[in-house]
């Protein structure tokens, strides 16, 4: 066991360095660093440059456009990314669907999808949420009936990130009810642009819109759009759930956000003093930096596991519980730096064009806001409750 | 030693919990706050004539002799209906500043315009990097030609923009950190070398960066001993203190209820969320600390004035609202899961007010370091 | 509402305080003080000063022996006790049975044990838990069959405290099993020197003695000795259960221990410096000291309620809750100040003629001992979980 | 970067493995414990014939030139076995010391005894008030007539009553709190100078008060560089860290494996505990601060020689025995119930152990200042 680079992963790390510093632009950076909710344009712009590089999928198999990175590349990577405050690629489409397409698509679903994902082309959203169902996802209750070869789709679906953007949507829909809950779902591909679609925001305690209510009425999906086979949903759903494990974490991120956090905490907001010689405040940081450097760990683990081909297991839960823990006790830690300029609500001060003159820090100015939002972290993608009884279950066998 | 209340005390009671109930309604509050006012005017004037504006002055400054235990009871309810108005910057803090200020034509007249709901004021004692310490002052006023001119910047003042008058802290001898050498002066907040930067607030309520270039006023805008108003801040600082705790027992009581109320009718996997035993120790652990702070809260208002324990039930009192009530907020937001974290649930409104209570006046922190110096 | 003393209380204060300090054992203080075991002899010599006062059972009514004080008497009472180090008299006689005895028990019942438990005569323990039923009370398997005009019991308690040293048992039998498990319960008084009862030691994880198995084989117990109706006792043991809520949060003891480790971390134990320094221990003390003051303000509340004759509610498991755990973290806090002079293990080190050498200041003989035995306090009386239970169920009606 | 075992480690866990399941049983652990042994002697020899007594001796000193993460190897089985032999005292604490000592007769006479199981050797530096403060040396060392004479008290000394050697630091000059002018001596265990107070310490080991009235020892007693040992002390020290990390993961994980299946068996109100979702979500958190545990044990023993973030791993995985390494071992009890505080069964054993481990060369607070410090 060792966690020594060699010369390769060091001039692989300069690569990544220069990279980033090349492409990156300097208001999406600021946004990240200072806790601002990312234009689509800042994302896609940043996607579309790693899509040249070649870098936008490393979890894929390099013959669909995947990197081939060892577990040190993709750690360096990681690394890299979250040290410069560039954006994590979103989700929905290259960590999330592309893998259950990769894994039991069609032919045709791979060259018509992966393409896309890669270069952007598509931006892709969830739907899985419904109003009576959030963590007892299999009672969902949106209805797919067959009719004329088509699938037509009645339902709603909530809590869909980005889906005002979206231009594809993964969806859970009820193609049985005469079965038990789990046995009758079925996982389709839904074109944002068919008729039938309307999107509604849902304005979160921050004011900012991110996530949304997503209404579906009579949306006709042709059969070709379904993913394996019919009523075989939870069995792709479960596999999807596997898969987020090495994004889930956010080490490289929380490990930014915290050395940002120490960044402040030397700067002379405590009158002539700073917040390094207040034990109270730098404790904390610790404390964090302890559980982090333990999910450092056992994220590392996880990707060498993935490189190895070895599938994931429950332990992605574990990675979820405290990485979704930590993101939110550094937001706590920037609030409470903060101090009063945590008061002032200024959303859209980083947005360009934008002349209201900002108050107090620039680091500050989403503190309170950021803070609220990240309460999300440990509610969605399966809330810690719902780890902690996957893991009651598959790991303890209680 | 009695702790049951007292005739008056029942009747505050009963008042401002049917005005919370019956007159206090989200949707107002919401408006209010959309409409960027900080303030509804007829709000506030029902509090002039239910006498609350008045409450903590002494009688002869023509208030109602209201102890600490009254204004608990009156913020407690504040807080379960999460007032928006400008109580406490108003009435409680620069209340209690000017009361303890020396007897002067200008002090009793703003009391009076405070008791009558004519005048709203405001407090500017924090500066950009003062953090908690109210000694750290580095305001200048000087006398010139009988003039006060003052410069400096001030931080994040509640109510500033929308106020009649402010007061403000500046050092009129010392060095930055001195407890001695600071000043208090009143001033209208259209004095032309006043620059107020209005804004909302995280939580609904409004503040201002308020900047002093070259601000004129008269000799007697001067309201505290010269040099000599630190106690005035301290105390005035820790009577507002006994209500703040008073408001986070009302929302953090208010806040397990709706959660309570919530978990007993969301349901996933065919049962209410309630009947899962991991919810239910969390939740009576949201009641306890709940409990805990409305015990706090009491103590704080009954023991403020005693020598010895006073200092340290309150800032027991403000360490609890950090430590307890922010594990309460989460938890409660938690349960409550995706529509714990939208705008349109009262939940979240709650969560924010809680908050930013933490930040004010000196977060747990703060009182922790305090606490052991008194102990 | 206001917490003044009147000048009577002032001088009731006086009164006290010369009580304790003509009375009170100088070893026995020590003991409290250093978080040592007491023995029987400790206990009832004082226990016998009490009762030649007249102040051995404050929470009784006058006309059995009570002390008829108004509610600042008795937190006068509690508080001097605690902060004197002296000992609470032993709850199973004066706090648990004697309530029960004076609410449920006959005239005769009342007049033969009550005189003996004031005056220390009897030595009372709880035959409450046994090995198959903690938590589950209800399902308790002592079995009582009614012959020749006797109960015979046989059975086997376990955690029963100091049973070694006890004269009488109260005791919780089955009479019936054909019913839910709650109506076939029956509240007895069992005299320990019966034939058949055998009491054999369960050492503790400090080393300690201070609980017991006790088996019953073919015990005869007098049909008199029946508590209010046969299969009723599950009604005597719910009444029992609210009244031990003033004892139970333990206010005075650990105002008292608190301020020992205030005490404790002004000592020069850190070379020349003291833990009055270091913010980190002392920021420890100061939440509990929060959490404290909370409670005792509780429990005001609750002996205000109790002078006038409100019965206790379900708060009482809030004290029992907060009071456990606060008892349980003062025990961490004198643990982290021992540093190393916690390793020794010298649990006799303060028994009269024991003349072995003390190692390290005497405040930290126990403190490991003390910290490892005081984790019962969550666990006995109603283990902690249960009293969630019990407030879930009762206060949030869930 | 490569994070499996290589050959050599799966040997040695196999080894350590099998040794811990097949011979080391709890109940001649107890007796041991019981007879005021402070080791088995058969146990020991075991030991030095399987190669553990020399694991982390260099080849040149006749070890087997193992690394950290071999180390780590065996002390996690070691914890789980919750040996309470003096391995940590004699090989790893003494062992470090003396192998950072530059050569001399004594100090290769003394590793080959170490390895060979016929020595055991303890390190005294504590003293009754340095704390955890390796640099707070009031013994003293003057040379009188070519011989060492040393004065002073050490307090709690691991195994010093069961040691032919006992090593220790005292000043040669400089003030109390220097760094600088602490020197390292060894002396048989029989010396007269010496006096031992030998007790048994609260989780099963053995320790002695030892003082030193007038000691007079050789010149060659002197160990280290004269007035240059504190680096030493603290290299060792840190190293030995890197073993009570794998030490406390190991208990860890058999603590929340008893706990586990504690509550799969155990019934109240008909069913297992294990089936309340209370407990199992409570029992999840035992498991992810156990892997914490491993974690950051393993990370420590991987960096532990890289010069900017060796330390800050290493303390890291001290605070998290102390924080999260005390909250597991407290639910682990309270889910035990009555039986948890009870002596005879094991996972009060495990308990104690763990709780002491905390205190063992500086505590978890200690270490949040010493993180504080370098990051």
């Amino acid at each position: 066991m060792n966690l020594k680079f060699s010369q390769e992963d060091i001039k692989f790390k300069e690569e990544v360095k220069d990279f980033i510093m090349q492409n990156l632009d300097k208001n999406t950076q600021k946004k990240i660093n200072n806790g601002h909710h990312l234009s689509k344009d800042d994302l896609v712009n940043w996607q579309k440059k790693l899509f040249e590089k070649g870098w936008m999928a490393p979890n894929w198999p390099e013959e669909y456009g995947g990197t081939g990175w060892s577990i040190t590349q993709r750690y360096i990577f990681d690394e890299e990314c979250g040290a410069a405050a560039a954006p994590s690629a979103l989700p929905f489409g290259v960590t999330m669907v592309a893998p259950v397409i990769i894994k039991f698509g069609t032919k045709e679903q791979k060259a018509k999808y992966l393409p896309r994902i890669l270069s952007s082309e598509d931006w892709w959203c969830q739907g899985y949420s419904e109003p009576g169902s959030g963590s007892d996802l299999a009672s969902l209750s949106t209805k797919a009936e067959e009719i004329d070869g088509s699938y037509i789709i009645n339902g709603t679906k909530t809590w869909t990130t980005l889906a005002q953007h979206a231009d594809m949507m993964f969806i859970l829909v009820r193609t049985n009810s005469d079965c038990k809950p789990q046995e009758g779902i079925s996982f389709m591909l839904l074109d944002m642009k068919s008729p039938g679609v309307s999107v509604k925001p849902i304005i979160t305690l921050d004011g900012g819109h991110e996530v949304n209510m997503v209404y579906l009425e009579n949306v006709k999906v042709p059969k070709e759009n379904l993913i394996y086979e019919e009523n075989k949903g939870w069995t792709v759903a479960k596999y999807l759930l596997g898969h987020e494990r090495t994004s889930i974490a956010a080490v490289s991120r929380s490990k930014k956000a915290l050395s940002k956090v120490r960044e402040i905490a030397k700067l002379n907001i405590n009158g002539d003093s700073n917040l390094t010689d207040d034990s109270r405040f730098m404790d904390k940081v610790t404390k964090c930096d302890v559980r982090l450097q333990a999910l450092e760990y056992a994220e590392l683990k996880s990707i060498s596991d993935d490189v190895k081909g070895i599938p994931p297991g429950p332990e992605a839960s574990m990675l979820k519980i405290r990485g979704s823990e930590i993101q939110q006790e550094i937001t706590e830690l920037v609030l409470e730096a903060s101090g009063y300029y945590a008061n002032p609500y200024q959303p859209n001060i980083m947005d360009i064009g934008n002349n209201e003159p900002l108050i107090g820090p620039e680091w500050s100015s989403a503190a309170a806001p950021k803070y609220f939002n990240t309460r999300k972290t440990t509610i969605y993608g399966g809330s810690n409750e719902i780890q902690k009884n996957i893991l009651a279950k598959m790991v303890l066998e209680l | 030693m009695d702790l049951s209340l007292n005739q008056d005390q029942e009747l505050i009671k009963g008042s401002v919990e049917k005005f919370i109930i019956e007159t206090y309604d989200s949707e107002s509050r919401r408006k209010t706050i959309k409409n960027n006012l900080g303030s509804d005017d007829n709000i506030w004037k029902q509090f002039a004539e239910l006498g609350w504006l008045g409450l903590p002055f002494s009688e002869k400054d023509g208030g109602f002799n209201g102890d600490l235990m009254d204004l608990n009871i009156i913020m407690e309810s504040f807080g379960r209906g999460l007032v928006v108005e400008p109580y406490i910057s108003t009435v409680i803090l620069s209340g209690s500043i000017l009361s303890f200020c020396p007897d002067s034509a200008i002090r009793n007249k703003i009391i009076n315009n405070i008791i009558n709901g004519v005048n709203k004021v405001s407090f500017a004692y924090a500066e950009p990097n003062s953090r908690y310490n109210l000694n750290d002052v580095s305001t200048i006023a000087k006398l010139e030609d009988k003039q006060w001119v003052l410069n400096g910047h001030k931080s994040v003042v509640f109510g500033a923009g929308q106020s009649n008058y402010i007061i403000i802290s500046a050092r009129t001898s010392g060095n930055r950190y001195d407890e001695s050498g600071i000043s208090l002066f009143i001033v209208e907040s259209n004095n032309p070398g006043l620059e107020i930067q209005d804004y909302p607030t995280v939580d609904g309520f409004k503040a201002a960066e308020v900047k002093l270039n070259d601000l004129k006023i008269s000799a007697d805008s001067l309201i505290s001993k010269e040099n000599e108003a630190y106690k005035i801040m301290k105390m005035s600082r820790d009577k507002t203190l006994v209500a703040v705790a008073a408001e986070a027992s009302g929302i953090m009581s208010k806040m397990y209820e709706m959660t309570l109320e919530y978990i007993k009718t969301r349901k996933q996997f065919g049962v209410a969320i309630g009947k899962f035993q991991a919810i239910q120790h969390r939740t009576v652990e949201m009641l306890i600390l709940s409990d805990e702070m409305k015990s706090l809260a009491s103590m704080a208002a009954l023991k403020a004035n005693d020598s010895s324990e006073g200092n340290k039930s309150i800032y027991a009192s403000k360490i609890h609202i950090g430590i307890g009530g922010r594990k309460l907020a989460q938890e409660a937001i938690q349960l409550h899961g995706g529509m714990g974290v939208t705008e349109e649930m009262e939940i979240g409104q709650y969560f924010k007010r809680l908050t930013m209570l933490d930040t004010f006046l000196g977060n747990s922190d703060y009182y922790l370091g305090a606490y052991s110096k008194i102990s």
